[in-house]
């Protein structure tokens, strides 16, 4: 088994596993919950990636790993400040300018 | 069947299963995160398809703004949540939409199946000429050499759609302020995220937009990058969105495709035709268009997330 | 088959999924969702035909993979529009159904006002 | 050399591909969201850190090898912002958090609150936090500035 054959069966691995992850956000119960598989479906995602682009020599590949992580926290971020806030009122602003 | 087959086979039908779940599933806010899960493995099916351009931008929209933008209208509407839920279709439409959606799919995989064999390209035709634009990535070259006009119209469109946002205002704060939803406390542990995120992401985006001229990537990832930045830092509290009456803000957003009809018409008189090109001066104007558009892209992109304006700014 | 094909089908069925989801969900957010599904089947398409065109060294053929990083950033600029559309229905009704007969209670909340 | 490297990048990758697994089984077989989140940030620092770590040596030298270690540290940073504000959510919202936690306050921000009550309380454990929001938050405590 070659380098290129290893990486992208790990790749492969990693994909399946965190599809497995996907079950939790089939069931839930809450949504923290299939937030939090989002995020371990994002982590996931990267490392697909980088198996990929290292397997096929991809150079371009990285830079799109790169983008995903950089932003990997913002859909929880966001998820995080909507349901922290249910609607919006004034009276949470907490600086003046 | 080979390994690589079998991988691409398993990521089908893993967005298959995520798309169909979102679809299908009860509640919006779990739908919306069943799509935001969906990009991300859309930007896996690019990286598949062997097309990385693409492949970036769906990740730099679909991991930032996209995500953003419903999460937080689904937060904002959750209220309606149990009066939406009582208005349910009837059997029969149902049925019907289904077997309407079958259709459609039969006819497009037919479509699929019996696409011409070789396939038409443009590409030799897009190498042929890439010397004369100076460029390096032939997707740049297409979008700013080959198509200009269409990217054009792409900033303008984009511009188009913040202003039909921005016209769904109040009248009594229109020139105010968007409110994004942010986060009351302003020491918390996401404010110190958003202090030392940005400065990083900076470089990122500048980085992104840059290779563009030679490898995947561009101005549009780039200027996702850089506003989902600018959200985080407002999102965080650390920041305020500026009244959309400033002027600096008004100048930056036309003055990107002002530049670009600018070198387009020159080029009608220095080149004959316009958005040609002169000898030799192809790839700075194609840098100074990039460079003119990029400030109107991240502030348009990010306005749009943040929505109509909502509230006059605090004197 | 090969990948190519094999996303192309892919994308023919996404679409179908899209297309069921704007008809049949009533919640306008999941309508916008649905369309999102099925501008990407629909890119997706495209996508197949790019990487069908590979020739002269290109991973895909260029000029689709150009449409379609201007076909994402119109589609979330339609997106976004139709999002801040949804959020001003629900501004100025309290609801957001699309249903005329629904009692169209006027609580337009100025927030100038707050 | 090389082929020291290439039984070392085997092995890491293979040990994050086993964090990965680790990861899923727990997010699976955990039974309340704060534990669940426990084992998703093993798998988001140690899964994809190991497999950054055995890629490094199939990379090129400087620009691929930093991109790298940056995807990494990225992964981390949002692992830990993303851990904590989840277990903010996870505590004000998570019905299992409820069921399997005793109060210990009651109070603001407390365990005890039922799911559909926070309307009163909305932000995460600053300035006001419960005994384990100060555990959470002890390690940004030293970043914190005078409010403005």
């Amino acid at each position: 088994m070659t380098m290129p054959d290893f990486l992208l069966s790990a790749a492969a691995f990693v994909l399946v596993m965190v599809a497995l992850g996907l079950i939790r956000i089939l069931r839930g119960p809450e949504d923290v919950d299939r937030m939090m598989a989002a995020q371990l479906l994002g982590s996931g995602g990267i490392a697909a990636l980088l198996l990929f682009g290292v397997a096929t020599e991809a150079k371009a590949v990285i830079d799109v790993a790169l983008t995903l992580a950089l932003l990997a926290a913002f859909a929880s971020v966001a998820f995080v400040q909507g349901i922290s806030q249910p609607d919006c009122d004034d009276s949470k602003e907490t600086r003046g300018e | 069947m080979t390994l690589a087959l079998a991988v691409d086979i398993g990521l089908a039908l893993l967005i298959l299963a995520i798309a169909a779940w979102t679809i299908a599933v009860r509640d919006t806010f779990a739908s919306v995160i069943g799509f935001v899960t969906y990009g991300l493995l859309l930007t896996l099916v690019w990286v598949r398809l062997a097309l990385p351009d693409v492949a970036l931008t769906e990740a730099a929209m679909g991991g930032g703004l996209t995500g953003i933008l419903l999460i937080g209208a689904a937060a904002q509407l959750r209220r309606t949540e149990a009066t939406v839920r009582t208005e349910r279709l009837g059997i029969l439409t149902r049925t019907l939409a289904a077997v309407l959606s079958v259709a459609v799919t039969l006819a497009l995989s037919i479509c699929v199946l019996n696409l011409p064999d070789p396939a038409p390209t443009l590409a030799p035709a897009a190498a042929a000429n890439l010397d004369t634009t100076g460029v390096g990535n032939p997707v740049t070259a297409v979008l700013l050499a080959y198509r200009a006009m269409d990217t054009l119209l792409e900033a303008i469109v984009v511009l188009l759609a913040l202003f039909g946002v921005w016209s769904l205002a109040h009248d009594r704060v229109w020139g105010g302020c968007p409110k994004l939803r942010t986060q009351a406390d302003s020491e918390g542990i996401l404010a110190y995220f958003a202090r030392l995120l940005p400065p990083i992401g900076i470089i990122v985006g500048i980085y992104i937009f840059w290779i563009g001229a030679d490898f995947p990537g561009g101005k549009f990832q780039g200027a996702t990058i850089l506003a989902t930045m600018w959200l985080l830092v407002i999102g965080a509290g650390l920041a305020y969105l500026p009244p959309i009456s400033r002027a600096w803000l008004r100048i930056l957003l036309v003055a990107g495709p002002l530049v670009f009809m600018v070198i387009g018409f020159v080029g009608l008189v220095t080149a004959g035709a316009v958005f040609a090109y002169p000898d030799g001066y192809a790839k700075p104007l194609i840098l100074a268009i990039e460079f003119a558009l990029m400030p109107t892209l991240v502030l348009a992109l990010a306005l749009l997330v943040a929505g109509a304006p909502q509230r006059m700014p605090p004197q | 088959m090969n990948g190519p094909t094999l996303f192309g089908l892919c994308a023919a069925a996404l679409i179908g999924f899209g297309l069921y989801g704007l008809i049949v969900n009533p919640q306008p957010l999941r309508k916008i969702i649905g369309f999102n599904v099925i501008g990407s089947g629909v890119f997706v398409l495209f996508g197949t035909i790019a990487r069908r065109g590979a020739a002269v060294g290109m991973g895909g053929d260029p000029v689709p993979q150009a449409l379609l990083i201007t076909g994402i950033v119109v589609a979330f600029s339609a997106t976004a529009l139709a999002v801040a559309l949804l959020l001003r229905l629900y501004d100025g009704r309290g609801l957001v159904t699309l249903d005329n007969e629904a009692a169209p209670t006027e609580t337009t909340t100025d927030p100038s006002d707050a | 050399m090389k082929f020291a490297l290439d039984i070392f990048t085997i092995f890491a990758v293979m040990a994050g591909a086993f964090f990965f697994l680790a990861g899923t089984v727990g997010l699976l077989r955990f039974p309340d969201p704060l534990t669940r989140l426990h084992a998703l940030t093993k798998a988001d620092n140690l899964g994809l850190g190991l497999v950054v770590l055995g890629l490094l040596p199939q990379t090129d030298w400087p620009l691929d090898t930093i991109k790298l270690v940056a995807i990494w540290l990225f992964a981390l940073l949002a692992g830990a912002t993303v851990g904590q504000l989840m277990a903010c959510a996870a505590r004000r919202g998570g019905v299992n958090a409820v069921e399997l936690t005793p109060s210990p306050t009651g109070g603001r921000s407390g365990w005890g609150r039922p799911k559909g009550s926070e309307a009163s309380d909305l932000s995460c454990p600053h300035p006001n936090p419960a005994p384990l929001g100060d555990d959470l938050l002890g390690s940004t405590a030293s970043h914190r500035e005078p409010p403005k």
